[in-house]
């Protein structure tokens, strides 16, 4: 797994490219990145997927934690180019309705 | 019928590995790519289930049983003696298991004193035959 | 000190299986791209030149012994009893114990009745110690 | 693996081009496929490798038993666009010295 970000102020947004594998052994790294993002900028959240291979439970409880506390501040987390089949992992567990989701052409 | 059997550290470092045999296994079946996807995420999240599950686990043993090339069963289990079960199992627990029967064909679930200790998996080249 | 070991059918097909994981292995371990590349070959070769040997063979071996993050044991071999050695054995055979020699930093050969019935190989993450 | 061949008449040579892995299971394709191009035409074979993957001790005796029927009518073998860790195995086994080969850059 590598984690990017981008913080950009015009619209408050930490831009963040999530590529390679999350998983059970990565995931506390996401949570740790993440976590310092909005310590450091209260804003919203626009997550890139457009080179994530795979995502497991672990790794969608890292973004369920981490939209418990954009919410706090009322931000969001949009998250986008996702593959279809990892979108797919969105829809059975229900988080589609959750996140605001754009999925890869 | 040809098995496949695999024991591996129960540590989340190599859960990719257990991905990767799998997918490796499923490819040579001739799965599409979407078969192959599901049936490694039913293997990575049964084998994420167990090592929350169990406080002690140290071995996941991985069975491949391949009944035709269009017809897998994966069985993942904590073999030999009990282990301790993990009384402050993490929420995404319950995500592992919506994700398992979303994927698979078919799930058993080997339930010993009221834990699950162990997943049957049948996953079928022709795509998913079941759905809830 | 981690360890995983997998049973698989003796059959040309599953050696890509064999190749995948070890690369998953390899590559989990922080292997570079070279030293991946020579424990597959090494153990993909090993395989060929077990399944070669004997005419009767049905299950491989391979188990891993992770001393470090930068070195592994790997052993292939036949499990149980003996197996009927193939008296026609192809030339790839000589191919395969010169390409795991050199690929490996070091090999082991378990020999018995004058016959190879498996192969130990050391390989480290910092590339090639030996060469001849 | 997959192979995929032309006939240049102009220059009497099969172009073959190989991609994936070749290994102790799918080498004995290989060789039929090759074979049926010499009963075909009497030609030189250049084998493009820009997509092989990988070749085993298996693949490299089928390229041997090629050479020695393509050399049986003064026919040659080259290999080109192989990827340097695949020449590894050439050199390992001595074989560099008995195709003329090109190594990808
Ligand atoms: N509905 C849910 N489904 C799955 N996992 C969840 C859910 N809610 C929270 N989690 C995950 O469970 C863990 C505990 O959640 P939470 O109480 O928010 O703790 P934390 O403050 O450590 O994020 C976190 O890792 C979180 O991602
Ligand atoms: N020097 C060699 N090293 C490795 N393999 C070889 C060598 N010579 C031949 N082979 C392989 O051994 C097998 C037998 O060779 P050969 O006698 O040419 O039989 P065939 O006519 O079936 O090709 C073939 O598969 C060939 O590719």
């Amino acid at each position: 797994m590598d984690i990017r970000q981008v913080w950009n102020e015009e619209n408050n947004t930490w831009c963040v490219s999530l590529s390679g594998e999350i998983d059970i052994y990565n995931a506390p790294e996401l949570k740790t990145g993440l976590l310092r993002l909005i310590e450091q900028h209260k804003g919203n959240i626009l997550i890139d997927c457009v080179d994530l291979g795979y995502i497991d439970s672990t790794g969608l409880g890292v973004l369920i934690s981490a939209l418990r506390r954009v919410k706090d501040y009322n931000g969001t987390i949009t998250i986008k180019n996702l593959k279809p089949y990892i979108y797919k992992i969105f829809t059975i567990t229900g988080l589609d309705k959750v996140f605001t989701i754009e999925v890869q052409e | 019928m040809d098995e496949i059997s695999i024991n591996l550290p129960a540590k989340p470092e190599y859960m990719s590995v257990a991905r990767l045999t799998t997918a490796g296994l499923a490819n040579r079946l001739g799965f599409t790519i979407d078969d192959i996807e599901d049936l490694k995420v039913a293997v990575s999240e049964a084998g994420n289930y167990l090592i929350n599950q169990f406080s002690d686990i140290t071995v996941l043993n991985i069975h491949y049983r391949i009944e035709s090339d269009d017809r897998i069963y994966v069985q993942i289990k904590v073999p030999g003696a009990a282990a301790v079960v993990n009384e402050n199992k993490s929420k995404e627990s319950e995500l592992s298991l919506f994700i398992i029967e979303s994927v698979a064909d078919q799930v058993k679930k080997e339930i010993d004193r009221g834990v699950i200790r162990g997943f049957s998996i049948l996953k079928t080249g022709g795509g998913n035959l079941k759905n809830e």
